[in-house]
């Protein structure tokens, strides 16, 4: 009875926070709509037992995501309203729905359900965040590398392209700068390649 | 003897190389003496083997494989019996004959060379048709005669009625060697074999429908060859070739090639005489039909190919009726006079500078005397005159039809006999009697050399002895083979009446012949604008049917086939698929506009599609699965 | 009144159709971005319904990977947008048409 | 060497093709004709090391290329390829020799030579995948020949070519992707040899579908009708070389996939498409028979009568006895030497006039009396008189035939009535007549290049037609072991009737006569 007021109240929470996310015309409006969506979406994972997803999802959304994307628009002029050219919204609220029905319908049919088989059962011993360490550190270990370095290779890029010395970006540059600076750097390599 | 089978052969074609190497070059003699001489000895080396035949001997030898594959074995085969020798003889005689008078009466062609290389070819091919001992080696032989014949009828390329007529002729004569095929296909796969002596032993093992087939078929082949009715048109067309070319092949040998099938094939036949009459009926027919075409043509060559054809008739009703060793006696003497008569009609020819209507001759008797003697033999052969060699084979024919009781054939043949006698005689009578009309336009007849008339005389006396001297040992020698049927009319009053009648009925009509044409010409316009006359001028109107029938259709439809079905439905389809392709990129290259938006936009609709397929499918398998199960 | 997967995935659909009608709706970059964020948080509520209710952590596993790379995928993109910015002044799709077929 | 055979054959050309690029450009021709000879006589060779009484495969050579999915370098001939393979060398040859091309020789030769490759690796490839890469090359050469060297509508014509055949060959290729994945599920290993392939029965539903996979791919090749419209434009654009290699090899690619695919993979679904195919043939046989007679260029004459021929062809390979197929693979090689003779012979005339409409010439007879006789005896072959090389190929094919069909036989014979119509009047109007144009007054008749090309040709459908032994006899022991193959792996009762069985001929005289 409990967990099926929580999950309507924060379904009803979420869904109303998407939608003022999607539709409203204040970028500022948008944001704190979504931090409050993605709180709220914590909730479900807290509810489901997944306590270290809810976690996560708390620091990395509402900590991370949202910290980078305030900065973001700090860049941007935020306190003006969003004008957005929109033709045919209709058709996008067919799609959309068609979509939702679709999805919902190939999820909620019985044929693929029904099918699964547990690979890494929950074990109701151990704690939650002990068994996806668990797991995480051994079967998804690889993948698990390949997140963190891509992790990283994200910070870098970022770092280079939002960086302090966007006056030598080479993304910023036209073709003749970029060729222009090549020719000048060539000289002490070479002198370099000397030694 | 196997030596002389290879001489007799080989020698034709040997002669046609020789010749042929000189083809492209300017006349030289040498080649028409080599030709003529090598042909000679192909003569010499068939009457030895005459001889040793005679004797009861048969020839059988076999050259090489050819095609093997699988089950199917055709060799080069030979073989000498007492049918095969016969035709032999006469191919060889009056090829000698024709190669001989050639040398006079192509003297001043351009292409004296390349016509021996051809002439001689055809005898090869001849040859090889008659010898062979199996069924594809006469196909072999039949096909190279029909490919000698298309050269040397369009001889004259230059000339444009000389090469229609030849691809007439070629296409004609395809379309029956297809039926022959077909008859060839089933005895292979019915017997397993397509030797003669294999044929023949197991043909009557056969169920009859199948040898009906076997039967009809390899006649429409033979109708073909030997331009029966429907596919006659070719023959008197083929007389655009030079004129021997027309006594040794469109008389003398190629046309019987169809007779020398059906009686080579009597075996088969002899199993189905519903087919044999059938042979017999069309043959009256052809034989009648023929002559009446012939009674009021207007061109000398035209007039003798009809009569070839009515001949050809008279063989095909005995050889129908099962008298084989009758219509292969005919074929004999009808070669032997009716080359005669084409060889007698190229001198009148030469004489008469390539004129062929013989209402613009008249009085020949006195500056070619000889060839009006030969010529008027011939005609009195072909109209079957005791003792000469016509009435030995043709009234044969005659009482074959009355002793096997079919009457109708009888009469036709019988009025048929009169038309012969009266148009050959009209031929005669307006060529060498009566006026001087080539006068009128400047020609002055000379006789023909001399050796072309010693070259000729053989076959006159052939033409006069061929019956009379020939008939016993002939009878003897070919019932080895062929069914040893006497036709006698037991009743011996009978016999008189009917012989003395057909004698004097035939006499009546060359007086008749004489009387309307030896002095002058009068032209009954009323008569020749009847209808009867313009329907036997115009040869029944059959060639205007063909053409318009099948040439002109079958012209359009390829010209449909090409423009409008090709062109415009096949192709078009293509062109039309791949337009269809390059338009939907013209057309849809507008949605790679660049804008992310509406790109999003499209990613959408795709998924969405994705989705349904996704449902359409899961729910569509999910549907057959629940009906199996 | 029992919570069952069904509604699990009811709401992560609906969740997905308003991101996608977000994305498609929205021609502000950065809006457009938000709009990614709840499609993925959408599918992630998919995923911990579905490990949950089938007592399987590969679903967890899943969102957590993708979370990762969501947050990537932020950094990433957040910075091309800035360059973006520098460049033009704007952050509109529909003037980014240099991949015009 | 002698173990090593086959893959000299094949990639000698092609090495001797990379080497041309050094060669001067003067000396081109001469490099060509002799990397050609060489080639010819190596094809002779292995004539003459090949074992006729043998019917198996020979001169196998195998290596693996994707040894996980059971893909191998895998070659060897048969009576059937050897001698198609002979003939590519051959035409190579001949080809290069009879060049009259003057622009970029050196790059034409080069295609010539990689062409050539392509050619041998085709007819000796037994892996799927390796006949599949030599099928697809084997368009680039011609592609470029046709659009680099053609008329002035080339780039349409070679395009269509390509893109028309490229389409085919990729259903075949699904078709054979399918098949490799079929022979895993029932063996559990991955080969694409053919060998293989042969031993597996599939099911009667896989082969109707495998069989209409690749029957597209090769029906494009032969070309079939209504598949057959890229022919005429290839033709009528290609240089006469490419006309020639195309007549003479390229076409017979389609048909020899017929007999080594089709036929032994999927003997049920062979039985029961055999009539709509005999259908489709005879329709090639008549329709486009009619076509060429409507045609006012003599190279489509001949481009169409090609397609005739095929038709011939494809209906003796459907015969599915030993007489059919082995007469369909001798009319290969006749319709290769009669029709690649017929294209040169009417490359000589366009290098003389420049033109290629009939109506220009007329009484050509007597200006040259040697190309018209070289010229009527192909004619004559072509319209499958005795003695000569197409007839025995015809008449094998048809007799086949007759076994299956006899009214199907009986129209599709029309084939030597028709051929004779276009053959004819297309000859009649070049040849005789008299000389109406000035220009043709004083045409040089054949010289001695040409004779060259032309003689050997000559002989060699005189020769075969009179003395067809030595190619019939290999052909017909290799056929054999294939309609063998066939009647094991029928399952349908018609199947089993249709195809022969040789290895109990007495069971099943008896068995006909029950019947």
């Amino acid at each position: 009875m409990f967990e099926a007021i929580a999950f309507y109240l924060f379904a009803a929470l979420t869904i109303a926070m998407f939608t003022i996310t999607v539709m409203t015309s204040q970028a500022l409006y948008a944001l704190t709509a979504m931090a409050a969506g993605m709180i709220f979406i914590s909730a479900f994972f807290f509810i489901l037992g997944a306590d270290f997803l809810g976690v996560i999802q708390i620091i990395v959304y509402t900590g991370a995501v949202m910290a980078l994307y305030a900065f973001g628009m700090m860049f941007f002029d935020t306190t003006r309203t969003v004008v957005e050219k929109r033709d045919n919204p209709r058709v996008i609220f067919i799609l959309g729905v068609l979509a939702a029905t679709l999805v919902v319908f190939i999820l909620v049919s019985p044929i693929i359900s029904t099918h699964i088989e547990a690979n890494y059962p929950i074990n109701a011993a151990m704690g939650n965040s002990e068994t996806i360490g668990l797991i995480l550190f051994t079967k998804f270990l690889v993948p698990f590398e390949i997140a963190a370095v891509m992790l990283l290779v994200a910070m870098i890029a970022g770092i280079v392209l939002a960086g302090k010395k966007m006056d030598k970006s080479l993304t910023l540059m036209a073709e003749e700068e970029i060729a222009l600076m090549s020719a000048t750097q060539a000289k002490p390599e070479t002198e370099e390649g000397a030694h | 003897m196997e030596i002389y089978l290879y001489i007799a052969l080989f020698a034709p074609l040997a002669g046609s190389l020789f010749s042929a190497l000189f083809g492209a070059s300017p006349k030289t003699s040498v080649t028409g003496i080599v030709a003529s001489g090598l042909l000679f000895i192909s003569f010499v080396s068939s009457a030895i083997l005459l001889n040793y035949v005679m004797m009861g001997h048969t020839v059988h030898v076999e050259m090489m494989t050819w095609i093997a594959a699988g089950d199917l074995y055709i060799p080069f085969g030979f073989v000498v019996d007492q049918v095969s020798v016969v035709m032999m003889m006469v191919v060889s005689v009056v090829s000698t004959v024709v190669h001989i008078y050639s040398v006079g009466y192509m003297d001043h062609d351009k292409g004296f060379n390349r016509f021996f290389s051809y002439l001689s070819a055809f005898v090869f091919s001849m040859m090889v048709l008659v010898m062979s001992d199996n069924f594809l080696g006469l196909f072999i032989g039949w096909e190279g005669v029909g490919l000698c014949s298309w050269l040397l009828i369009g001889f004259w390329y230059h000339k444009e009625s000389a090469t229609w007529a030849a691809n007439e002729a070629f296409i004609m004569n395809r379309i029956a060697d297809l039926a022959m095929l077909i008859g060839i296909f089933i005895v292979y796969w019915n017997i397993g074999s397509l030797q003669y002596d294999v044929v023949f032993s197991q043909i009557a093992n056969l169920p009859m429908p199948i040898i009906t087939w076997i039967g009809i078929f390899l006649f429409i082949g033979a109708m073909g060859k030997s331009a029966q009715f429907p596919l006659h048109t070719w023959l008197a067309d083929a007389m655009e070739g030079p004129t021997p070319v027309s006594a040794l092949i469109h008389a003398a040998t190629m046309v019987t090639a169809g007779v020398y099938l059906v009686v080579r094939a009597n075996p088969i036949y002899s199993l189905i005489p519903e087919v044999g009459t059938v042979i017999a009926s069309l043959g009256a027919f052809v034989a009648m039909f023929a002559a009446t075409m012939a009674l009021v043509n207007r061109d000398m060559k035209r007039i003798i190919a009809y009569s070839t054809l009515s001949q050809l008739g008279y063989m095909f009703v005995a050889a129908g009726l099962g008298a084989y060793w009758v219509a292969l006696f005919h074929l004999m003497a009808h070669a032997f006079f009716k080359a005669l008569l084409f060889l007698g009609a190229g001198n009148v020819m030469h004489a008469m500078h390539d004129e062929l209507d013989p209402f613009k001759m008249g009085g020949l008797k006195k500056p070619m005397k000889w060839t009006w003697i030969l010529m008027t033999l011939a005609s009195v052969a072909l109209a079957g005159i005791y003792p000469l060699a016509g009435f030995f084979s043709k009234d044969l024919i005659l009482e074959v039809a009355f002793v096997e009781q079919h009457y109708v054939l009888y009469t036709v043949l019988l009025l048929t006999a009169g038309l012969t006698a009266f148009y050959s005689f009209r031929l005669v009578a307006l060529i060498f009697n009566g006026d001087e009309r080539h006068l009128e336009h400047g020609i002055h007849p000379h006789e023909a050399y001399n050796f072309m008339l010693y070259a000729m005389a053989p076959l006159g006396l052939l033409a006069v002895i061929a019956g009379m001297v020939f008939k016993t040992p002939y009878y003897e020698m070919v019932t080895h083979l062929l069914p040893a049927l006497e036709y006698h009319i037991h009743n011996h009053t009978t016999f008189w009446i009917m012989t003395i009648g057909t004698q004097l009925f035939v006499i009546a009509a060359i007086a008749y012949a004489y009387k309307k044409y030896a002095k002058a010409v009068k032209v009954d316009k009323k008569v020749e604008s009847g209808f009867f006359y313009q329907l036997l001028y115009n040869q029944y109107y059959i060639p205007k049917l063909y053409d318009e029938l099948f040439s002109k259709p079958y012209r359009e439809l390829s010209r449909i086939a090409w423009k409008q079905i090709d062109l415009k439905i096949v192709d078009a389809t293509v062109d039309g698929i791949a337009n269809v392709i390059y338009r939907t990129g013209e057309k849809t290259h507008t949605m790679q506009n660049g804008n992310l938006s509406s790109m999003l936009r499209w990613m959408v609709i795709g998924l969405v599609v994705l989705l349904v397929l996704a449902v359409a499918f899961t729910v569509g398998y999910n549907a057959v699965t629940m009906r199996a199960m | 009144m029992e919570i069952t997967l069904a509604h699990y995935l009811v709401l992560s659909g609906v969740l997905f159709s308003i991101g996608l009608i977000g994305v498609m709706r929205r021609k502000n970059l950065l809006m457009l971005f938000f709009a990614t964020e709840i499609l993925l948080n959408a599918t992630n509520i998919g995923f911990a319904a579905i490990a949950h209710y089938h007592g399987d952590l590969t679903g967890q596993m899943f969102a957590f990977f993708v979370i990762a790379i969501a947050a990537s995928e932020v950094a990433v993109g957040l910075g091309l947008l800035i360059v973006w910015y520098k460049r033009t002044g704007k952050i509109d799709l529909d003037i980014m048409t240099s991949m015009r077929g | 060497m002698q173990e090593h055979i086959l893959s000299i054959l094949i990639f000698f050309p092609a090495l001797a093709a990379m080497l041309g690029f050094v060669v001067h450009k003067d000396s081109a021709r001469a490099y060509g004709i002799t990397v050609a000879a060489i080639e010819f006589f190596l094809s002779l060779w292995l004539w003459n090391l090949y074992d006729p009484m043998t019917s198996g495969m020979q001169f196998m050579e195998q290596a693996p290329l994707v040894a996980a999915f059971g893909i191998n370098y895998l070659v060897g001939i048969d009576g059937i390829s050897l001698f198609i393979i002979i003939l590519s060398t051959f035409f190579t040859m001949i080809g290069i020799a009879s060049l009259t091309e003057t622009r970029r020789v050196k790059d034409l030769i080069i295609t010539l030579l990689f062409l050539e490759m392509t050619m041998v690796g085709v007819f000796a490839a037994l892996d799927a995948i390796v006949f599949y890469v030599f099928w697809e090359l084997s368009l680039i050469p011609m592609l470029y020949i046709i659009g680099a060297w053609g008329g002035p509508l080339r780039i349409y014509a070679s395009i269509k070519f390509f893109l028309y055949t490229f389409t085919g060959s990729l259903v075949m290729l699904v078709g054979m992707l399918f098949m490799a994945y079929f022979y895993y599920q029932a063996t559990g290993q991955w080969s694409f040899s053919l060998l293989e392939w042969y031993r597996l029965i599939l099911p009667l539903n896989f082969q109707l579908w495998l069989f209409a996979a690749f029957f597209i791919g090769f029906a494009i090749k032969v070309p079939m009708f209504p598949f057959h419209t890229w022919l005429p434009y290839a033709h009528g654009q290609a240089p006469t070389i490419g006309s020639v290699i195309l007549a003479a090899i390229l076409l017979k690619m389609g048909t020899y996939a017929f007999v080594r695919f089709s036929l032994p993979l999927f003997p049920d679904a062979s039985v029961f498409f055999m009539f709509p195919i005999a259908i489709l043939a005879i329709i090639m046989i008549i329709y486009t028979a009619m076509v060429a007679y409507a045609q006012e260029d003599i190279k489509q004459v001949v481009a169409y009568s090609s397609v005739s021929h095929m038709g011939v062809i494809v209906l003796g390979t459907f015969a599915l006895n030993v007489e059919g197929i082995s007469g369909s693979i001798f009319l290969m090689i006749a319709h290769g030497v009669v029709s690649g003779a017929l294209f040169l012979l009417v490359g000589v005339i366009y290098d003389r006039r420049h033109t290629k409409l009939m109506s220009e010439f007329g009484g050509l007879a007597s200006v040259m009396p040697r190309y018209a006789t070289i010229f009527g005896i192909m004619m004559m072959a072509s319209v499958g008189l005795p003695l000569t090389i197409n007839f025995v190929g015809e008449f094998l094919s048809l007799l086949g035939f007759y076994k299956q069909s006899h009214a199907f036989t009986l129209v599709a014979g029309t084939a030597i009535i028709v051929g004779a119509i276009y053959m004819l009047s297309a000859y009649k109007k070049m040849f005789f007549g008299n000389v109406t144009k000035d220009e043709n007054k004083h045409l040089k008749d054949v010289n001695m290049t040409e004779l060259l090309a032309l003689v050997p040709l000559v002989v060699i459908t005189v020769w075969l037609g009179v003395y067809p032994k030595p190619l019939l006899e290999p052909i017909s022991h290799s056929v054999e072991p294939i309609v063998q193959l066939m009647h094991d792996k029928a399952q349908t009762a018609e199947a089993q009737a249709r195809i022969p069985n040789l290895a109990n001929p007495e069971a099943m005289n008896s068995q006909e006569e029950t019947r």
